[in-house]
């Protein structure tokens, strides 16, 4: 039998390989845009998890949700990307440092 | 072990193992195809929690819709690997070490007991009649409505936004070369005037 | 399962909302087929639509309700948040437009970007479940990132843009997973029921734990909107790389929104956990007006040195959220009041400054401001000493109200250390007092600011005395909020 | 009048935010009108000195409004003998630094006369709050005329004096600031008569005392905290100098007198050795560092942490005199009569209005001469009585005055402060009497080297000597100074009334059962 | 009579403010006149005073004018007390300055500051006044300071001097280091009594006694060598005498007023007044007395060595200072009264007429280039020779009464000591008449050593120095002889001093005197004259008879010589010690402890540290996103680590 639990940790492993991601592939911003999806993805398994064990469609509901939402911050943040292309030349993250201090 | 208990793990391999591939390759269109591979996996688990529409919601909208873009992004800007790979180990150690950390933190907690399935169990069966498409547009429709319509100026945003920032009128951006301004050389910038000596005099 | 039962009236409710939503659409429509020459009108209907925005949710001042099955809630807090929010975006449109002109950054779709993002404050400001909540957030956020994309081409502020959206991304993502964690072990999304089930007494130990762990997330979204240390690295690049019109818009209005999320999540929410989320932010207060008022002696660039005051003076407010009874929320309230319309004056100030073909951003840009005009350089003064906890300015009164309640919950450590750090941050206030007075101008300094944006910034300024010597009713407003 | 105090408060502040309208392109009925208003406050704030009841230890001229629901705060204001004399120093004071900055100052003049007129009414403001937040209000807003006085009309290193300046005494004060809101939740009241009252274990009165002292010491300003104020005197302009040294420092030494020893009476006894110590240093250390100094601001300034000193002392002084058995009967200790606790106390404030007196005339004729040559170096000068024997002459008296000479004020306080500390210990007096010597070897010495001897510096002979202005400032003053000398009764009488009062409150003990 | 003690004192005040403030409009001649008629004034009254009080025996005023400060029962005022002894004082004063007013006229004739030197003087007259018309220390203290002002004031007259204004500052420190100590002494009468009023204190002496203090010292003797402290500022009581030959730098009428006859004599007159205190302390009084002879005999022989006219005056006084200060040791007050009495006289006419001297040589005073006057200027020289024998105490002059009483008393003193203090003013004699002689000598006799054109030009100086040179000299002559019987014995002092029976000095004085004139018979019997005879006679072998011997004495002699002529160190020392040491001291504090240590290292160092931090803070901010991403996580982590070891939660149960 599948716990609740082995989802949650299920999830909560894919969260984290979303997170090393984002340490790893520090560099490439499409990367790390993908990796926030991964933590998307990891978090939508949770609430469908808790949705199906709690017997509760409000979870659901909410990763519908969240499903939209990340595509609309997908079209927005490739957006600002292609900006940043233009403007630079590239989408190296390594040289998008002029702020800080 | 029953069926449907394979099947997760099957699953569960396939979306933590694809994730790992994605996060450590080397190549973004490639990792993006390996994120695609995990959302189907995912997907697959979601079927399994009774969650088909958004199941394939997922697969809709993710795999064709925004990893289309996604592609499509990453064709287009076709960005230098080699160095968007650079220095890849640096940070390596300290991710794995974080992520584990976290794992772990994690993993005690969730497995705390209250969502053991001594606690939980498993939830009762729908029959066969049952359509997660019905139920869930019963409550979009009804209890989450607002939120349902609050989704709609979400995508508004998106679409005025997405036009508005890519939109191009005219250029006006002054944008840098770097290799050009590293290669330049010295008599692409420098003329060497002959001046005649005399010339000083006369002008005095 | 929730039963779902609407009565058309309650719309009115969300009169509000409703209204800005068809204002937007509208004014979206007026623009695309508009002709050119009435182009400069949707800044006017902008405006207008706010105000109406903030008339009809005046009204609503006393009201409450929960709506829409719970996903929407209306009373005082809401209410009077939205007036502010309208109020202080009028001012902040008001700056917004001589800096957008003078810049040729002037574009309509700004103006919608900008109700867009008002909307979705709105929306955070009233969300009574973790839904509406997340979606306001998000509507709020998206039209920021755009907004400050909007310049694009500037590459400073497309790096701002980028940044603020990758962090803010992934914090959604750390929110999320606090929701979802939230979701799991009460089974709800709706505020309400949350609260009642973190109030219940048979809370097991372990039920307690995962309720704390998802708590740990949802403070770290909270934070990283507000923008406190250690989450707070966005702040300064943004502020800097942002149009300052954007920066001032980013610096007020959302905070607003930031703290409303705060008060849904974690005191109408979770008010029973109040001694688990107090403890981070007092480390993570501490933290925030240290880190700010260090950070911010070094800068050179105003708008990076506001940043790092903001950090700080966001540590003064979560300091009142630390001390867990409703006057220190009200102090916190009033601070962030005081705060935004501290803010406002100061980055009006700067944009002032902007004329055609000049950027001011640099606090060099102020130098001998009092000869060339000391109006403003005096309303500048003001605002800096404000900032700086100077009586008789307002932010004396909203840092003395924090101190107050923080002390009288027994954190006088905690006041102490606040204390020396405003001194700190007084040096970099009035490294700017020093540049406008102190200094002689080595060019000079014109101002081509419109009238209109003339007289808000001096009425903006005078306030900040003005409600410097009659804080009373304000104080008392922010404390019967809650 | 029922408002005086207000009226006294908001008449220069309203005053001078026209004068700031006024502008600076017509200075000269800037100069005028600021001239008249300082004056008309001067003339209105003599009604406090003459309509004083002496008889009462009871707050006069009371004004009460609520202000901050919130916290309980009004507008409350009121006067007694500790803090009307201060008031009339300070309307004093304003008077001749507007008229001293009359042809001196040429940049931005209107602003010049406004923030001095601003700063007059905050400073009365916090010498007449009864209510803890008020007054705390006035005392933190009075920096910032004080900031900008020094950084814009200020010499050479302006900037640094006025920022550092802002900061210490800003950095001093908000300890205060929270040891205010800490009593006020413990007594839900920011009224100083509910604090004077407020019981305080030891522990929580010694945490208030030092946050009081911190502030009160920085202002005062006390060794070691005292290095922002040579700065300060030295880059201000002239006027700035007197009314810093004036007025400003005062504000510190009324805070002692006003919170400090009856809201922590028990601390005040329990650390009154410390502040005795560090008052010491002052008068002691700091007359030898004036002793070295080139610069003769610097010197007075030194000069005046060292005169400050005395005030200090002569407050907590009190503590080694008398004491109180549990009858609340006064008991005097090792012999003293209670006479010696009010020399101490009452030494204290006449010193600091004398010190108003002379550290204003000392600056003012620095201030004459820096005019002239543009120079407070001593080595620039020497045999200045050639060309300004007029001027000499009072620099000497000042001089005088500011090395104790009986028959200016400058004896007065001293004299009063020394007597009493004598009776605290012996040794308290020795080392404040050692001032006499110090105080006027460095003081004299600058003399010597300024107004006698042979003229050096070929400019020194051009000078010309004070004009009538000048003269009339400085004449003002001298009499200031020998009327205080010669009948200091007036005043001692103003403030005998309330000094009993405190001294009694001082002496009585907050925490039952310790005697 | 509250009205003439009134007129007394502010006559000269008068005077001094009006010239003062408007001496450049009202011209030379008013100015003078007006202070003079106001000193005169006073002189008039005060002979009026003494004939009510002394010679009448009228009753002792003692009267408040005005409170100066009445705080609970303290009750501080400027009051008058006058009585027999104030008499005597107001005589002196007002006479001597009336003198000094006149001679000033012809003395600085010349000078720029004319007008403001006149007010000085009469300013100064006020200022004594005040000191001895006193009825409570903190007036006394008020005069004793302001005498020093004026003082300062008039050494430093001739500004430009940098010698002057060197001596001026020194003159008014020093004064101050005495007044410290005067300063302290009063505080303690305060402390003990509880009053400062004079009557009110010594008629409750009884408070004091037995009292300790500093854990077994009497407190009565710590008091009076406290008061004491400022009487040796004042009457320039070694160490404390430093100032006082410096102070010739002032015009010589200030130095015949000031330096002379009146200021410096405050201190003995203090002492006397105290007499009900000193009277308890055998210690204090034998500090008193050894001080005086060391001073009496050191000065003394300071003078020797001199060659400036007003520096051996100067010593001279320093030395008879000392007489003064030993006969109130040995509690002979009205002895040191009457020394101080006719000190003022033949000190002020011997001053004065150095001026003579000096202003005839246009402001010449080495007493090297000098010699054969006496021809040219024989006004000068017979009353200088007058002022030479009372100073010397040649039998029938003045001082001959008055330095013989000291000695005798000092002879019948019991006190530890004692015999030494005879000793040395018994040598004192011998010395007093070396130099003083050796001055007259050089001066006026002998050889004239003035370069021609001086020599050409010199004459007798005008009236107005002639005139209280005459004037002068009567008193000095005769009134020795006159006043010594009433003064000492007859009560003219009887009612302001008092003295313990155990000190019996005084009485057996009077046991052995029998008259004036009997003791000027006697006195070829005395040791003194004697002394007085070999001083003069030594005087006239070295510097008539064989000038060359006193060459071979100086190179024989050489280390004495060195001591004497380097002043026995005393302005190395203090140069050394208190100028360059407080200097040095200074220096250092300023330097290295508040500039240093506290401003730079503490004040601007935790400024510069917030600074540092926010410079090491800075660098995280490293503006790559990736490492904002990362300080997140990690913080994320953190906090997550930090909650559930918080939570007490134990994951392995």
């Amino acid at each position: 039998m599948i716990a609740l639990s082995d989802y949650l940790i299920l999830s909560s492993i894919v969260f984290c390989i979303g997170l090393a991601g984002i340490f790893i592939n520090r560099t490439n911003i499409i990367m790390i845009l993908m990796c926030v999806e991964l933590i998307l993805a990891a978090v939508n398994t949770n609430f469908i998890a808790f949705s199906y064990y709690g017997s509760d469609l409000s979870g659901q509901i909410f990763v519908f949700f969240i499903l939209t939402v990340a595509a609309a911050e997908v079209a927005i943040g490739l957006a600002i990307l292609t900006l940043m292309y233009r403007n630079r030349g590239s989408i190296d993250i390594d040289v998008t440092n002029t702020l800080k201090g | 072990m029953e069926f449907t208990s394979i099947l997760f793990y099957v699953f569960s391999l396939f979306f933590v193992g694809s994730s790992f591939v994605m996060i450590v390759s080397r190549n973004t269109a490639k990792a993006a195809l390996w994120l695609i591979l995990t959302f189907f996996s995912a997907a697959s688990l979601w079927l399994l929690l009774e969650a088909e529409f958004l199941a394939i919601t997922l697969i809709l909208i993710y795999v064709g819709a925004v990893m289309v873009l996604f592609m499509f992004v990453i064709k287009m800007l076709d960005t230098d690997q080699s160095t968007l790979r650079a220095q890849f180990t640096r940070y390596l150690p300290l991710g794995i070490f974080v992520s584990l950390i976290v794992i772990v933190q994690m993993t005690l907690v969730l497995n705390a007991g209250p969502f053991d399935l001594d606690t939980v169990g498993l939830p009762e069966q729908h029959g066969a009649s049952y359509s997660n498409i019905t139920a869930i547009a019963q409550q979009l429709y009804t209890v989450y409505v607002y939120p349902f319509e609050l989704a709609a100026i979400l995508l508004l945003i998106a679409i005025i936004a997405a036009i508005t920032l890519v939109h191009r009128t005219q250029v006006k951006s002054k944008k840098q070369n770097i290799s050009e301004q590293i290669n330049v050389q010295a008599k692409d910038r420098m003329r060497f005037a002959s001046i005649k000596k005399n010339s000083t005099k006369e002008s005095k | 399962m929730m039963n779902f039962n609407f009565n058309i009236s309650e719309l009115i409710f969300v009169m509000p909302e409703l209204f800005l939503l068809a204002a937007i659409s509208s004014i979206l429509l007026f623009d695309l087929y508009i002709k050119e020459q009435f182009k400069k009108f949707t800044y006017h209907l902008s405006q207008l639509a706010l105000l109406i925005t903030g008339l009809l949710a005046f009204n609503l001042i006393g009201e409450s309700a929960t709506i829409f099955s719970g996903t929407f809630v209306l009373d005082t807090l809401g209410s009077t948040f939205k007036v502010f929010i309208a109020g202080f975006s009028i001012i902040a449109l008001v700056y917004s437009r001589h800096y957008l002109s003078v810049h040729g950054l002037l574009r309509n779709e700004y103006y919608i970007l900008a109700l867009m993002s008002i909307l979705g404050m709105l929306v955070m400001v009233s969300g009574h479940s973790l839904l509406t909540l997340y979606l306001g957030l998000e509507i709020m956020s998206l039209s920021l990132y755009a907004l400050i994309a909007t310049a694009r081409d500037r590459a400073f502020a497309i790096e701002a843009a980028l940044k603020y959206f990758v962090l803010g991304a992934i914090a959604s993502g750390l929110l999320l997973y606090g929701m979802s964690m939230i979701y799991g072990i009460t089974g709800n999304l709706d505020i309400a029921q949350i609260a009642s089930f973190a109030s219940l007494v048979t809370l097991e130990p372990q039920e307690t734990l995962i309720l704390n762990f998802g708590l740990v997330f949802l403070v770290i979204g909270v934070a990283f909107k507000l923008g406190a240390v250690p989450f707070h690295m966005w702040v300064p690049d943004v502020y800097q790389g942002s149009p300052t019109s954007v920066t001032m818009f980013l610096s007020t209005v959302p905070k607003i929104a930031a703290v409303a999320l705060l008060v849904r999540l974690l005191i109408d929410g979770l008010s029973d956990f109040q001694h688990y989320w107090a403890d981070l932010f007092m480390i993570l207060a501490v933290l925030s007006i240290a880190v700010g008022s260090l950070v911010a002696l070094t800068q050179v660039n105003i708008k990076r040195m506001l940043a790092y005051s903001t950090i700080s003076h966001i540590g003064f407010v979560l300091l009142g959220f630390v001390t867990g009874v409703l006057e220190g929320y009200g102090s916190a309230i009033f601070y962030v009041f005081v705060y935004i319309l501290m803010s406002l004056a100061a980055f009006g100030s700067i944009i002032v400054l902007n004329r055609s073909g000049f950027e001011a951003d640099q606090i060099s840009d102020f130098r001998g401001l009092s000869k060339h005009s000391p109006w403003f350089a005096l309303i500048m003064l003001a605002v800096m000493l404000s900032m700086a906890g100077v009586p008789p300015f307002i932010g004396f009164y909203s840092k003395l109200f924090i101190l107050q309640q923080v002390v009288s919950e027994g954190y006088v450590i905690l006041a102490v250390i606040a204390v020396i750090f405003a001194v700190i941050s007084a040096y970099y206030y009035l490294q700017i007092i020093k540049t406008m007075y102190f200094d002689d101008a080595d060019k000079e300094i014109v101002i081509s600011a419109p009238l209109d944006l003339k007289a808000v910034l001096s009425i903006n300024g005078a306030l900040i005395l003005i409600i410097g010597l009659i804080p009373s009713y304000w104080m008392n407003l922010s404390v019967s909020l809650f | 009048m029922d408002s005086l105090l207000s009226i006294l408060i908001w008449l220069p502040i309203i005053g001078g935010s026209s004068v700031l309208l006024i502008g600076n392109e017509r200075s000269l009925i800037a100069k005028w009108i600021s001239v008249g208003i300082s004056i008309l406050v001067f003339i209105l704030s003599i009604n406090l000195f003459l309509d004083f009841d002496t008889s009462t230890s009871a707050m006069q001229f009371v004004e009460k409004t609520s202000w901050i629901s919130q916290f309980n705060i009004f507008y409350h204001l009121g006067v007694d003998g500790i803090s009307m004399p201060l008031i009339i120093l300070t309307t004093f004071s304003t008077i001749l630094v507007i008229i001293a900055g009359w042809e001196v100052i040429q940049n931005r003049v209107a602003d010049y006369m406004a923030a001095f007129l601003i700063m007059e009414g905050i400073i009365i403001g916090v010498f007449s709050a009864m209510d803890s937040m008020l007054y705390y209000v006035f005392w933190e807003a009075a920096l910032i005329p004080m900031l900008l006085i020094i950084g814009v009309w200020g010499g050479q290193n302006r900037v640094y004096a006025a920022i550092k300046f802002f900061l210490y005494t800003f950095l001093g004060s908000v300890f205060m600031l929270v040891s205010l809101i800490y009593m006020y939740n413990l007594g839900d009241s920011f009224a100083i008569s509910d604090m004077h009252s407020l019981p305080l274990t030891l522990a929580q009165q010694s945490w208030i005392f030092w946050a009081f002292f911190l502030a009160f010491a920085v202002k005062v300003p006390m060794f070691p905290v005292h290095t922002w104020l040579p700065d300060a005197h030295v880059q201000a302009p002239t006027g700035g100098s007197v009314i810093l040294a004036a007025i400003m420092l005062k504000m510190g030494g009324y805070g002692f007198f006003r919170f400090s020893l009856p809201i922590t009476p028990d601390a005040s006894s329990y650390f009154a050795f410390v502040v005795i110590v560090l008052s010491l240093i002052a008068i002691v250390y700091i007359g030898f560092v004036a002793l070295v100094q080139k610069d003769m601001k610097k010197l007075i300034a030194y000069s005046s942490i060292s005169h400050m000193g005395f005030v200090t002392l002569g407050v907590f002084a009190l503590f080694s005199i008398m004491k109180m058995d549990s009858s609340g009967e006064l008991l005097s200790i090792a012999g003293a009569s209670i006479e010696s606790a009010y020399l101490g106390l009452e030494g204290a404030m006449i010193q600091m209005v004398s010190h108003g007196f002379i550290s204003a005339a000392m600056f003012l004729v620095v201030g004459v001469l820096y005019d002239r040559l543009h120079s407070r170096e001593i080595s620039t000068y020497g045999g200045v009585v050639n060309s300004m024997p007029k001027f000499t002459g009072f620099a000497v008296l000042f001089a005088m005055a500011n090395a104790g000479l009986p028959g200016t004020s400058g004896f007065v306080g001293e004299f009063m402060v020394i007597l009493g500390a004598l009776q605290a210990n012996f040794w308290y007096a020795f080392l404040a009497a050692m001032t006499l010597i110090v105080g006027a070897a460095y003081t004299l010495w600058m003399v010597k080297r300024v107004f006698w001897g042979a003229v050096n510096n070929p400019e020194v002979s051009t000078l010309s000597d004070i004009n009538a202005r000048e003269f009339g400032i400085l004449a003002i003053l001298a009499a200031a100074v020998l009327w205080l000398g010669v009948y200091p009764q007036p005043v001692i009488e103003a403030m005998h009334v309330s000094i009993a009062n405190l001294l009694e409150q001082a002496l009585t003990t907050k925490i039952p059962g310790i005697l | 009579m509250l009205n003439i003690y009134l007129t007394i004192v502010l006559a000269p005040l008068i005077g001094s403010i009006v010239v003062g403030l408007a001496g450049n409009r009202l011209g030379r001649k008013l100015s003078h006149s007006i202070t003079i008629l106001g000193v005169a004034i006073s002189t008039i009254l005060s002979l009026y005073v003494f004939n009510y009080h002394v010679l009448n025996n009228g009753d002792i005023f003692n009267q408040n004018i005005y409170t100066w400060m009445q705080i609970g029962g303290l009750n501080i005022s400027v009051g008058f007390l006058v009585d027999k002894l104030t008499s005597v004082m107001l005589v002196v004063v007002s006479f001597v300055s009336l003198m000094v007013h006149i001679y000033t006229i012809g003395y600085m004739h010349d000078d720029k500051g004319y007008t403001k030197f006149f007010s000085y003087i009469s300013l100064f007259t006020f200022a004594m006044f005040t000191l001895v018309i006193s009825n409570n220390f903190m007036q006394l203290f008020f005069g004793w300071e302001a005498v020093g002002l004026v003082s300062y004031l008039l050494i430093g007259f001739w500004h430009h001097k940098e010698s002057a204004i060197e001596a001026n500052l020194k003159a008014f420190l020093v004064n101050r280091v005495g007044d410290f100590g005067f300063l302290l002494g009063i505080a303690f009468v305060l402390m003990f009594f509880g009053t400062l009023d004079y009557v009110e204190t010594f008629s409750q002496t009884d408070l004091i006694i037995g009292q300790t203090l500093f854990g077994g010292f009497s407190a009565t003797t710590i008091v009076c060598l406290l008061l004491f402290v400022g009487a040796m500022g004042k009457s320039a009581q070694v160490p404390l005498h430093v100032w006082l030959p410096g102070s010739m730098e002032g015009p010589t009428p200030i130095s015949a007023l000031i330096h002379a006859a009146t200021m410096v004599t405050a201190g003995i007159f203090m002492v006397s007044r105290m007499s009900p205190l000193f009277e308890l302390s055998d210690v204090a009084l034998t500090v008193v007395m050894v001080i005086g002879a060391v001073t009496a005999l050191f000065m003394g022989l300071l003078g020797v060595v001199q060659n400036d006219i007003k520096r051996v005056v100067a010593y001279s006084t320093l030395s008879q200072l000392g007489y003064m200060t030993v006969a109130l040791g040995v509690s002979a007050y009205s002895v040191a009264i009457f020394h101080l009495m006719t000190h003022a006289f033949f000190k002020a006419l011997l001053f004065l007429a150095a001026g003579s001297v000096i202003v005839a040589l246009h402001h010449e005073q080495d007493i090297r280039k000098m010699g054969g006057l006496r021809k040219k200027m024989p006004i000068t020289y017979i009353t200088s020779l007058l002022g030479t024998l009372a100073l010397i105490g040649f039998p029938g002059f003045a001082g001959f009464y008055s330095k013989d009483m000291i000695i005798e008393a000092v002879h019948y003193s019991d006190l530890p000591f004692a015999g030494w203090a005879y000793f040395a003013v018994l040598i004192g004699v011998f010395i007093t008449a070396f130099y003083s002689l050796r001055l007259l000598f050089l001066v006026f006799h002998g050889e004239s050593r003035l370069d021609s054109h001086t020599e050409e030009q010199l004459h007798e100086t005008g009236l107005s120095i002639t005139v209280p040179l005459v004037l002068l000299a009567i008193p000095s002559v005769i009134i020795g002889y006159f006043t010594i019987e009433p003064m000492l014995f007859g009560g003219w002092l009887d009612n302001a001093i008092a003295i313990d029976s155990s000190h019996h000095a005084l009485a057996e004085l009077k046991d052995h005197f029998y008259s004036a004139f009997a003791l000027l018979t006697h006195s070829v019997a005395t040791p003194p004259f004697w002394m007085m005879v070999g001083g003069a006679v030594s005087a006239w072998v070295f510097c008539l008879y064989r000038t060359d011997w006193a060459d071979q004495i100086q190179s024989r002699f050489k280390r004495t010589n060195y001591v004497l002529n380097s002043l026995y160190g005393f302005d190395r020392l203090n140069d050394i010690v208190f100028v360059k040491g407080s200097v040095k001291l200074g220096n250092l504090l300023w330097k290295i402890s508040d500039m240093a240590l506290i401003d730079k290292l503490i004040v601007n160092g935790s400024a510069k540290f917030a600074r540092y931090l926010g410079l090491v803070i800075k660098p995280v901010q490293t503006g790559y996103v990736y490492h904002y991403a990362f300080f997140m996580i990690v913080s994320l982590m953190l906090i997550l680590v930090w909650v559930l070891i918080a939570s007490n939660y134990s994951f392995f149960s």
